[in-house]
C-alpha cells in the first residue's frame, strides 16, 4: 500500500544547524493495515506523517501510496490523491470562524459533497466522537479534547483510504481515547482503511496496531509486529515505551529491589508470550517442586495473539528445589530472567 | 440659534454635498472591496518559491505600486479615456467613482495581503491536506478566517475613501470635502468648513462603528 | 532700508526669522525680496527678471502658490514682501473680505479670459441648453458671467455689478446656458479636449499650457477693457519700498514685455499702467 | 494553602445554552502537596485552573490562596500574586516573536531580573527540560513536544510557590514525560513548592500526587489519597481512569470473557491492597488445599504505600477444596469477587 | 535620448522635488509611527468592559475619527497656530510635517489596532498569568508579537503619506507630486508629470522593498 523509501527530510537554517528530522527512512505500510510509529520528542515522527501528503516537501526518497508515486505527482493528482487521505493534526488546526458542525463538513465541502448528504455525515460523525449538543459552538468555546474529536470528525468525514494521525488521542480522557480507537478499529475493519498512528502513548499502540515502528532521530530503529516488539525489544528507546504498557515496574522498582528485600531464594522475572498453556505455570511450580513463590509485581495482559506479559517473583526453598524449578520453566516457552540476591 | 453659529451654511449645498459624498464613497467601496481582495489575494498567494509565482508576484506589485504611486488629480487625468468609456462622463460624481477605486483598491490590497499573512498557516495546511483547491483555501479558508481584518481594513479604506472624494472635487465630483474647500476655505466662511467637517465626522464615525461591530461580531476567536 | 515689510509686521511669530535671514543676507550689500506668484505666467515672469533685478542689487526670491487665499494671507503675515497674481477686483473682494491693507503697485499683464468650445464656432450657433463649465475659483466667476452678459446671453438682476456676479444673479438666460462650476481651474483645458459640446471659461494661462490660442481659438475673449490686469501687491506700510517700485520698473521694461509677448504669442497682454 | 469555596464559572451564550463549565466546586489543597485532577475531556479542567489566577473571572464561590483572597485582590496585587504562580498552559501559548531562550526568560523579565542572573536561570533550565542546542530555535521549528518542555520551563523559570499545570505533559513521550515528572517532584520537595497537575493519564496522578479530585461535568466527584482513590474508586469515572493505569484488561476482557472459557472451577478476581504479606497467597491457596490456580491476567505494581493491583485467576478443582479456599482469602486482607462460570 | 523624452525636465527641479519628498515622507513617518502606535494601543487596550474604558476608547476614536475625516487641505490650515508655534514657519517642506504627520497617524492608529487584534489571545493570557503589567504585555507581547503586521502596515502608510505630500504642495512643501502637479498638469507638460511619476513609483518601490524584507525578517511564524 504505503512504500517508503531513503526518505529523508533536512530542516535548512542559515545561521543554526541544520536539522535532519526524517533520516533515509524506509518502511512499507500493508493495505487495511493500523500501523503505529512511536518515538520520544522530536523524533522527527510529526515530519514524517506530513511528508506523507506532501504537506512537507521531502528532500529526498520516495513514496509510493497506492502504487502512485506521491513525490512526482502534479498539482491535479496530488489534490486528488488527498482527498483519499485524512489527517489528524496534532494541533487540531480548526478554522476558528467555522462552528463544530462546520469544521466537520469542511472536507465534505471541498469534496462536492451535496448538501444534504453532507448534514447527514456530519451528524453522524457529531454522534461518532461525542459532541453531540456542540454542534453550534465555535472552537474557541470547547475544551482541548473537544477540539480533537472535532479534528478527529473531520478527518474522517470523507471516508479517507488512508488515514494519518498525529497525536490524535494524546489530548483525550482514556474514555474518550477508547472510544475514539474503537472507532478507528472499526472503521478499519468495516472499509479496509489503512491507518497510520503517530503517538508517543504505547497503550494506544497495543490497543489498534498490527505493526509498528519506532522511531528515534529521524531513522526508524525498530519495527515489527507488536507483539514481537512488545516481547522482544530490541533497542532501549523500544524498551521505554513497552515499559509504559506494562506499568513502569522496572523503573520504579528495578530487580535490584526485590533482590535486595529477599536473603534467601531467587528473584525470578518471568516473561509470557502469549500462550494460554503458560497461565498454570506457578501453580504447577508450587505444586511438583518443594518451593513457594511470591507475586511481586508484574503485568499479564491479552492480545490479540494471546496472552503476554511480565512477572517478577520470588521462589524461596530448597537450593536443589530451586534449581529444578528453573529447570523446569526453561523447557516451557516462558522466558526467564534470574537474579540472584547480592 | 444655528442660523447664527453657521451664517453662510445652505442647507441644500450641505444636503446635495453629504449625498455626493455618501455616493461616492459607497460605490467606490464596493469597488475597492472586490479589486483589492483580489490584487491582495494575487500578491498574497503568489509569494511564494518558484519563477512563475515570482513573475506573477513582481507584476502584480508593480501594478498596486504604481497605481499608488501616481497623484490622485494625476490619476483623475489619465483614466479619463477609461472613464469615459466605462462611465460615459468625465464629469461629476460618476465620473469620479473609477480614478476613486483605482486609487483605493491598491491601497486595499496591501492591507488585505497583511491580514491573509496573518491567517494560521496550519489551517491552511489542513485545506491543503484535504485535497483543497485553490478556490477552496480561498474561499473557505483564506478568506472566513482573515475576515475580522478584511473588515477593518475596508473601513479603514472607506474613511480614506473620504478624504480622496475631496481631490475628486477638481472634476465637478463635489461632496462634503470640495464643499468646504469651495464655499468655506475660498471665500473664508469657516463655518461653511465647520459645518462640513461635523458631517465628515458623523459619516466616518458610522463607518467605523459599523466596520467594528461587524468585525467584532464575526470574530469567533 | 533693506525693503522688505518687515518693519511693518510686529504681531507674527515668524517675523523673526524672516529678520535674521534678511539681515545675514544684507551684509552681502544685496537686498533681497520674497514674491509670492502663481505658477504660469507669474512664476515665469519673475524668473525671467531675476537677472535683471541681480544686476541692480536685488535678489529676488519667488514663492510660488497653487491657490489664491493664501498669497495674500502670507502677504498680509509678512511672509512675503509683494505678491503678483492677482487683478483689481479680486483684490477689492479680498481687501473688503479681510480688511487687508493693500496698495497695488501697477498693472503688468493681462490675462485675457476666454470661452472656448471645441464643436460650436460662434455665439450665435451656441445651442439650447448648453453646459457652461467654470473653475472652482469663486473670484472670477463674476469676470466670466461678465462675458456672457457683454455677449448677451444672459443679464443681471437689477444693480448688480456683472464684475462681481454670481451665477444666482443671473434673470434671464435665454439659451438657458447650464452654468457649472465646480472645475480645478487646469482641469478646464482637459474638458475643452474631450467634451466637444461645451462652453469652457479658461483662464489664459491654462489655456496657453494647454495648446490653445486665445486671441484665434476663443468663442468669447476679454477685451483690452478688462479690469483684469495682474497686479504687484504689496503692504501700504511698504508701498514706497524701493526694491519693490524697481520690480513693477523691470517687470514693465523693454526687455520683459517683449518675452511675454513672444513666449506666450501675444496672448499676454503687457501693460503700463 | 488554597482553599476553594462554591467555585463556579457559566459561560453565557445568547444564541446557544449556557455552559456550566465549573459548578459549585470545593476543594483544599495543602501547602507543598501535589495535587491532581482528572477527569473526561470538557469536565471543566481547564476552567478550573484558570480560575485559581483569576485568567479567567469566577461567576461565583471564593478562592483563598496563601490567605490571600484571590477573588478580590486589587490589580497590583494580583500582579504581585500571579508571579508567584507558575502556569503550563495546554496549548503551550509561547511567543513566536522569542527563541526559546527568550521565552523562558520572559518571566523572569517580568518579574524584573537582572540580565546575568536571567542568563544562568535560563541556561539551567533548558538543560532540565533537555532543550539544549534549541536555544535559538524558533517555537515553529520545534516539536510539539519540545515546545511543550519550552512551557515548562518557562513556568518553572520564576521559582514560583504554586504550580499550575494544564495538560503539562499529554505531548509528550514516557521518557521525557517521567523525566518531567521526576523534576516535578524534586522541586516539589526540595522548595516546599505546590503543584496542581490537570491530567487525563492516571499515571501521572499516581507517579507524582499525593491526593486527587475527579472532576465531571464541572463538579468534583469523587476526591481522596491517591491510594485510596487507587483502590476504592466509588464512582465509574474513577474506575475508569484507575482501570487506564492497571491497564484496560476489564474492558478488554471482562471476568465474563474467562468465565466463559473455562468448563469447570471459579474465575477469582483478586485485588491486592498493599500489603506484602499477601504476595505469597497464590503459593500458599495452592500449597494448603488440592486446587490448580491459572494467573489470567492482571497488573501488581508499587505505590509509595505498598503494592497494589488486580489478579484475574482460574482456581480449577474439587468442589470443595475451591470453596476452602475461597474462604481462607476471606480471611485476608485481600478483596475477593468470585464469578461462576455461567 | 532622455533629453527628446523629457524635454520639459529639470533634472536640479526633479532632485529638489524628490529630496523634499523623501524629507516629508521620512520625518513624518517617524512621527506617525510614534503616534500611530500610542493612538493604536489606546484604541486597542482601552477596548473592553468597564465604564472608564468605554469614555476612554470613545475619546480616543473620535480624536482618530476627526482628523481623519478633516480633508487634508483645511487641516493644513487649521493647523497653522499650531505649525507655526512649534515649526517656527507656515511655508515649505518643514511645515508640511505637523499636518503630514497628524493627517496620518490615526489611519495607521486603525492599522496598528488590527495588528494587535490578531495577536494570540492565548500568549497575551500567558504574559497576564506571568503577572505582566501592562507596560509589558505592550511592550513584550503586542508589539514584538504583531511586528510584522505593524511594519507593513507602516509601509502602507508611508505610501500613504508619499501622495499626502502631494497635497502639501499648497503650502509650498514642493515634492515630487507637487511638481508633477504644478510644472508637469498644469503646465500640460505630461513629459513631467511622467518623470516624476517614475519617481515616485521607484520611491514607493523602495518603501515596500524595505517593508516587506523587514517584515518578512522578522516574521518567524
Ligand atoms: N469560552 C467558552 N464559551 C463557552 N463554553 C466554553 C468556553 N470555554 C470552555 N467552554 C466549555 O466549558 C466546558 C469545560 O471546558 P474545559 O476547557 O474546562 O474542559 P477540560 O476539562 O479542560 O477538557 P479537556 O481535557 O478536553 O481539555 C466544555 O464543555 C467547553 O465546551
Ligand atoms: N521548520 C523547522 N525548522 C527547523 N527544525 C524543525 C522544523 N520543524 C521541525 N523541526 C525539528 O525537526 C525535529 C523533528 O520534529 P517533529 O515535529 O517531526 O518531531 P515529533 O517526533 O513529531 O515530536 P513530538 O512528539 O514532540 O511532536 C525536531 O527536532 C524539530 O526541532
Ligand atoms: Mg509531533
Ligand atoms: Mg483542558
Amino acid at each position: 500500500m504505503i512504500s517508503i523509501k531513503n526518505l529523508s527530510k533536512i530542516y535548512k537554517s542559515k545561521d543554526k544547524m541544520d536539522v535532519t528530522a526524517v533520516d533515509n527512512l524506509n518502511l512499507s505500510i500493508n493495505k487495511g493495515e493500523i500501523f503505529g510509529v512511536i518515538g520520544y520528542s522530536g523524533a522527527g515522527k510529526s515530519t514524517f506523517i506530513r511528508l506523507l501528503n506532501r504537506l512537507e516537501e521531502p528532500t529526498g526518497g520516495e513514496i509510493v501510496m497506492d502504487n502512485k508515486d506521491m513525490t512526482s505527482l502534479n498539482n491535479q493528482s496530488l489534490r486528488n490523491e488527498r482527498q483519499k487521505i485524512g489527517m489528524i493534526f496534532q494541533h487540531f488546526n480548526l478554522l476558528w470562524s467555522r462552528t463544530v458542525f462546520d469544521n466537520i463538513a469542511f472536507p465534505l465541502e471541498i469534496a462536492g459533497v451535496a448538501k444534504d448528504e453532507r448534514k447527514d455525515k456530519v451528524n453522524e460523525l457529531i454522534q461518532l466522537v461525542g459532541l453531540t449538543g456542540r454542534e453550534n459552538y465555535y472552537p474557541s468555546q470547547l475544551s482541548g479534547g473537544q477540539k480533537q474529536r472535532v479534528g478527529i470528525a473531520r478527518a474522517l468525514a470523507n471516508d479517507p483510504k488512508v488515514l494519518l494521525c498525529d497525536e490524535a488521542t494524546s489530548a483525550l480522557d482514556p474514555q474518550t481515547t477508547d472510544d475514539i480507537l474503537d472507532l478507528l478499529v472499526n472503521i478499519n475493519r468495516k472499509l479496509g482503511l489503512t491507518i497510520i498512528v503517530i503517538t508517543h502513548e504505547m497503550h494506544v499502540i497495543k490497543k489498534i496496531c498490527q505493526r509498528v515502528a519506532v522511531m528515534d532521530n529521524g531513522k526508524v530503529i525498530e519495527q515489527g509486529e507488536v507483539l514481537d516488539v512488545f516481547m522482544h525489544p530490541k533497542e532501549k528507546t523500544t524498551r521505554r515505551f513497552v515499559q509504559q504498557v506494562m506499568g513502569d515496574q522496572e523503573e520504579q522498582s528495578p530487580i535490584h529491589y526485590f533482590v535486595k528485600n529477599y536473603q534467601s531464594g531467587k528473584v525470578l522475572r518471568l516473561h509470557f508470550v502469549g500462550e494460554t498453556a503458560n497461565q498454570a505455570l506457578i501453580s504447577k511450580l508450587v505444586k511438583t517442586f518443594n518451593v513457594e513463590i511470591n507475586i511481586l509485581q508484574g503485568n499479564i495482559t491479552q492480545t490479540k495473539d494471546g496472552a503476554y506479559g511480565t512477572l517478577y517473583v520470588h521462589m524461596d526453598g530448597n537450593k536443589e528445589e530451586i534449581q529444578n524449578a528453573i529447570h523446569y520453566i526453561h523447557q516451557t516457552s516462558v522466558e526467564l530472567e534470574v537474579e540472584d540476591h547480592a | 440659534m444655528l442660523r447664527e453659529l453657521f451664517p453662510n451654511v445652505v442647507i441644500e449645498d450641505l444636503k446635495v454635498a453629504a449625498n455626493e459624498t455618501f455616493y461616492m464613497t459607497g460605490i467606490s467601496v464596493l469597488g475597492t472591496l472586490i479589486i483589492g481582495i483580489l490584487l491582495g489575494l494575487m500578491l498574497f498567494l503568489t509569494d511564494r518559491q518558484g519563477k512563475t509565482y515570482k513573475i506573477l508576484n513582481f507584476i502584480t506589485a508593480t501594478i498596486v505600486n504604481v497605481f499608488r504611486a501616481i497623484p490622485f488629480i494625476i490619476l483623475i487625468l489619465l483614466l479619463f479615456p477609461f472613464t469615459d468609456w466605462l462611465m460615459g462622463t468625465i464629469r461629476g460624481p460618476k465620473a469620479a467613482l473609477p480614478a476613486l477605486i483605482i486609487g483605493a483598491a491598491p491601497f486595499y490590497a496591501r492591507l488585505v495581503e497583511i491580514a491573509l499573512k496573518e491567517v494560521d498557516k496550519g489551517v491552511v495546511e489542513a485545506a491543503r491536506a484535504m485535497g483543497a483547491k485553490t478556490r477552496h483555501i480561498i474561499f473557505k479558508v483564506l478568506l472566513p478566517e482573515s475576515m475580522p481584518a478584511l473588515i477593518s481594513g475596508i473601513t479603514v479604506t472607506a474613511i480614506n475613501l473620504i478624504s480622496y472624494t475631496a481631490m475628486a472635487g477638481a472634476i465637478g465630483a463635489g461632496g462634503l470635502g470640495d464643499l468646504a474647500y469651495r464655499k468655506g476655505f475660498q471665500a473664508w466662511d469657516f463655518d461653511v468648513v465647520f459645518a462640513c467637517t461635523i458631517l465628515i465626522v458623523i459619516i466616518v464615525f458610522i463607518f467605523q462603528f459599523i466596520g467594528d461591530f461587524l468585525s467584532k461580531k464575526i470574530d469567533k476567536r | 532700508a533693506c525693503g522688505t515689510g518687515d518693519d511693518t509686521q510686529e504681531d507674527t511669530s515668524s517675523d523673526e526669522n524672516q529678520t535674521e535671514e534678511n539681515s545675514a543676507e544684507q551684509s552681502e550689500e544685496t537686498t533681497t525680496i520674497t514674491v509670492g506668484a502663481t505658477a504660469v505666467p507669474h512664476s515665469e515672469v519673475l524668473e525671467k527678471a531675476k537677472p535683471l533685478l541681480k544686476e541692480k542689487g536685488i535678489e529676488l526670491k519667488i514663492e510660488t502658490y497653487d491657490e489664491y487665499v493664501l498669497p495674500n494671507r502670507d502677504l498680509s503675515e509678512g511672509r512675503i514682501d509683494a505678491n503678483y497674481y492677482q487683478h483689481k477686483p479680486y483684490l477689492d473682494q479680498q481687501i473688503e473680505e479681510f480688511d487687508y491693507d493693500f496698495v497695488s503697485l501697477g498693472g503688468i499683464h493681462i490675462e485675457p479670459i476666454g470661452v472656448y468650445s471645441k464643436n460650436i464656432s460662434s455665439v450665435e450657433e451656441i445651442p439650447e441648453g448648453t453646459t457652461v463649465l467654470l473653475s472652482n475659483s469663486v473670484a472670477e466667476h463674476g469676470r466670466i458671467l461678465a462675458l456672457f452678459e457683454r455677449e448677451g446671453l444672459i443679464s443681471f438682476k437689477e444693480g448688480v455689478d456683472p464684475q462681481s456676479a454670481t451665477i444666482d444673479d443671473i434673470v434671464e438666460n435665454p439659451k438657458d446656458l447650464e452654468f457649472d462650476a465646480k472645475y480645478d481651474p487646469a482641469m478646464l483645458p482637459q474638458y475643452y479636449d474631450r467634451e466637444e459640446d461645451v462652453l469652457v471659461a479658461i483662464n489664459t494661462n491654462y489655456a496657453i499650457e494647454g495648446g490653445l490660442n486665445p486671441t484665434e481659438d476663443a468663442l468669447i475673449l476679454e477685451g483690452s477693457e478688462s479690469p483684469y490686469a495682474n497686479l504687484v501687491v504689496t503692504t501700504s506700510e511698504n508701498k514706497d519700498n524701493e526694491a519693490l517700485q524697481t520690480l513693477v520698473e523691470v517687470l514693465r521694461s523693454e526687455e520683459i514685455q517683449t518675452y511675454m509677448e513672444e513666449e506666450y504669442n501675444g496672448a499676454i497682454v503687457p501693460v503700463n499702467e
